[in-house]
């Protein structure tokens, strides 16, 4: 499948959670698209942990602002609604439970709902940046991704990566479909109809459950 | 009134081995000015307190690149690859805290709070060798609280007085920093007279700077 | 856009046996228009959660006088004997809190923290029944964040989003209860269109604000 | 003594401890009374606990703002070098260290630097307020009172009456002369002229320590 069109996928998939009013993180890479596909229908807004609330699209050519970035430091723009604070205040917000929705990509992640998305030991040591914390106080985490990388399988039945936070994922979205975290394991309760469940089992190192009432994923 | 100082004068009362914070958010609402000047003086040794490690080639960035820092404790390295370097060559301590705790440690030490109570990275690597305090049956990492010899900070605007106003996403550290450090240098983009600033939109009082540096014009 | 919603609905949101959040500071600050229709309801049953209980004839100092609050959580009744006479005949309970720790226990639920860590009481009545950290070697008091089931907060301008602005020393604690509450209701002096205030001077970001009571006219 | 004359004294030897640049609190009663005798050759900025700094003076009639008062909440004004803030804030500059002094009246205080001012049990109960916080935080206490109240005596081996704060005191300032709190006991550093220290010890119960250099009050 084309690259772009699996990310389009996702993003489009996890754009039709959010709920009008609704108050949300979307992570640096691939959860930054779902941006475009959100409906015009709803009134979502987006948070932006180096301090402000309201983010805009990105500017045009020319009308950067050099005071005026996301979180990945690229310029942005605010809505006229929007309101800007320090970081103390825009980790309260992340911290303290306001956030209805963060969406970030993993490196792993597992059926306990456990995420690995900042270290890579002895290889590649980003930083948890803001993401121990948005996966922590958020009342929903998404996590969006491709269902593999390079090959490697990333759902698993136990993380091995260092962990960003224990037991704090609700769902997951890939171009495969889109599985819920539950007690019992992960439920596919979406399924790109361009796979079969065993496909999907294939490169899922975690038992799926397969609900009677699986649904096509839009 | 507070001392207006020159670039260097500023960059002269950061010394070898100091503690110091630098605001700004990946290079953005960072005093530009004073770590340049900082980077001619080829200060050793220094403990860097910010959000990240910004880039090569900029502000705090390149403190690290000119190697006068032996330790940073910041939430993220990933956009200079020099502190990844550092690090894997053991010249440079990293210490990684998420963001959230950073921010609070930052902010407790000026509220004369005694820790942070947070439940952000439990059951991660962030939770080791740190006491775990529970709080009506949930649990909690205990984070202590984070000062600084100098913070440098940047402003858009500072009346003389030291009362300040930021710009946009450039606030960001640079409020919290200005109350958890001994001596608070202020780079500000444009200096206007005591009475120009509305009181009721000061940002930060002029109770927590030291020095202005302004536009050196 | 938030819910514009009259006095009386403002009023009907707050029911028997709630715990209230009521901005000011010895009444300045306070949203006494709500707080009047308030009384007329005749609630019965609540906690108040406020820095004092202003004085009796006015604002939230009169939830007291009309019996209405069973529990007290301030840092000061000496202005509402009403408090201190009530206290005495056990039909008010009074939990006395140092106005700081009070601020970052509010603060505390808001921010997700677990905790507040705090030197203030030490050696005093405070610390009783409370657990002690010790953090390098220091004694601190552990105080356990403060919600609400509402927040009653008054605001000098308010947009139709819920972005708020504060006047003058009639800020102090409303800001902060605006992020502690499962419903913030907020009195605005005045009402404003969204664009009408300038994001990098809001002081409390529409996202806290559930429902806007605007001038009734 | 005229009660006018005894305030104006400790008032104006409490205003004689700030220096240039220096940031203060104080207290409602007497303490406040200190802000009229601050030299005008030095600035110092004047702390409001309900959220400012640069308190200034009360304004004239007719021009009282609602939404400006101080702590007491009595009208008044801010200099155009002042900046307002939030509850949270303002305690985190009390208790943070960043005030060089906090000025306040005292029921009892005692040779270890104890403070009793904030309630009598069983009789007077009108809450700590900012007092604790301010006594814990500030870089120097100072207790500004009249020596004794309807001839009971304040200054004692150890208070009776519950606790602002343990060991914070480090000065007091009464009618009859100046006292530091040190690890010997109460040094009487300064004496009015117009009393003996026999004098100022019978109304003292804690034993004075008289200093060589002991001056006169100014």
């Amino acid at each position: 499948m084309d690259k772009n069109k699996v990310k389009e996928i996702i993003a489009r998939r996890v754009a039709k959670e959010f709920k009008d009013g609704q108050l949300v993180n979307l992570g640096i890479g691939l959860p930054t698209l779902v941006a475009n596909y959100i409906s015009h229908d709803i009134d979502v807004t987006l948070q932006s942990e180096n301090g402000f609330v309201g983010m805009g699209v990105a500017p045009k050519e020319g009308e950067e602002d050099p005071n005026l970035t996301n979180a990945g430091a690229l310029p942005t723009t605010i809505k006229n609604s929007g309101a800007f604070f320090d970081s103390a205040t825009s980790f309260a917000i992340i911290r303290g439970g306001h956030l209805d929705y963060t969406v970030l990509g993993a490196l792993q992640v597992d059926e306990k709902g456990n995420l690995a998305n900042w270290m890579i030991p002895g290889k590649l040591v980003p930083g948890m940046g803001g993401a121990m914390d948005l996966v922590t106080g958020a009342k929903k985490v998404i996590i969006a991704m491709t269902h593999t990388s390079r090959g490697n399988v990333k759902i698993l039945e136990e993380c091995t990566l260092p962990l960003t936070a224990k037991g704090q994922v609700d769902m997951i979205v890939t171009e495969m479909g889109v599985m819920k975290i539950t007690n019992k394991g992960i439920v596919l309760v979406e399924k790109n109809p361009e796979f079969t469940v065993e496909e999907v089992q294939e490169v899922t190192f975690a038992k799926l459950i397969i609900p009677d009432d699986m649904k096509e994923m839009e | 009134m507070k001392k207006l100082i020159s670039l260097e004068e500023a960059a002269k009362l950061v010394k070898d081995d100091m503690t110091i914070m630098v605001g700004g958010f990946l290079g953005v609402g960072s005093p530009e000015r004073i770590l340049k000047e900082l980077i001619k003086n080829n200060v050793k040794n220094l403990t860097l307190i910010a959000n990240d490690t910004s880039f090569p080639g900029q502000d705090y960035g390149d403190l690290v690149v000119h190697k006068m820092v032996k330790k940073v404790i910041v939430s993220h390295i990933g956009t200079n690859r020099e502190t990844g370097n550092q690090m894997h060559s053991k010249e440079l301590e990293v210490v990684l805290v998420p963001q959230g705790t950073l921010a609070e440690q930052i902010r407790a030490y000026g509220a004369g709070l005694g820790a942070v109570i947070t439940p952000t990275g439990l059951g991660t690597v962030v939770e080791e060798g740190k006491e775990i305090l529970e709080v009506d049956g949930k649990r909690y990492i205990v984070e202590k609280p984070l000062r600084a010899d100098i913070a440098l900070i940047r402003a858009s605007k500072a009346d003389k007085n030291g009362n300040l106003i930021y710009d946009k996403s450039a606030r960001n550290f640079n409020p919290i920093m200005a109350m958890a450090a001994d001596i608070v240098i202020v780079e500000a983009d444009e200096i206007v007279e005591v009475g120009e600033l509305d009181p009721n939109f000061v940002m930060t009082p002029h109770i927590f700077v030291n020095y202005i540096v302004g536009d050196d014009k």
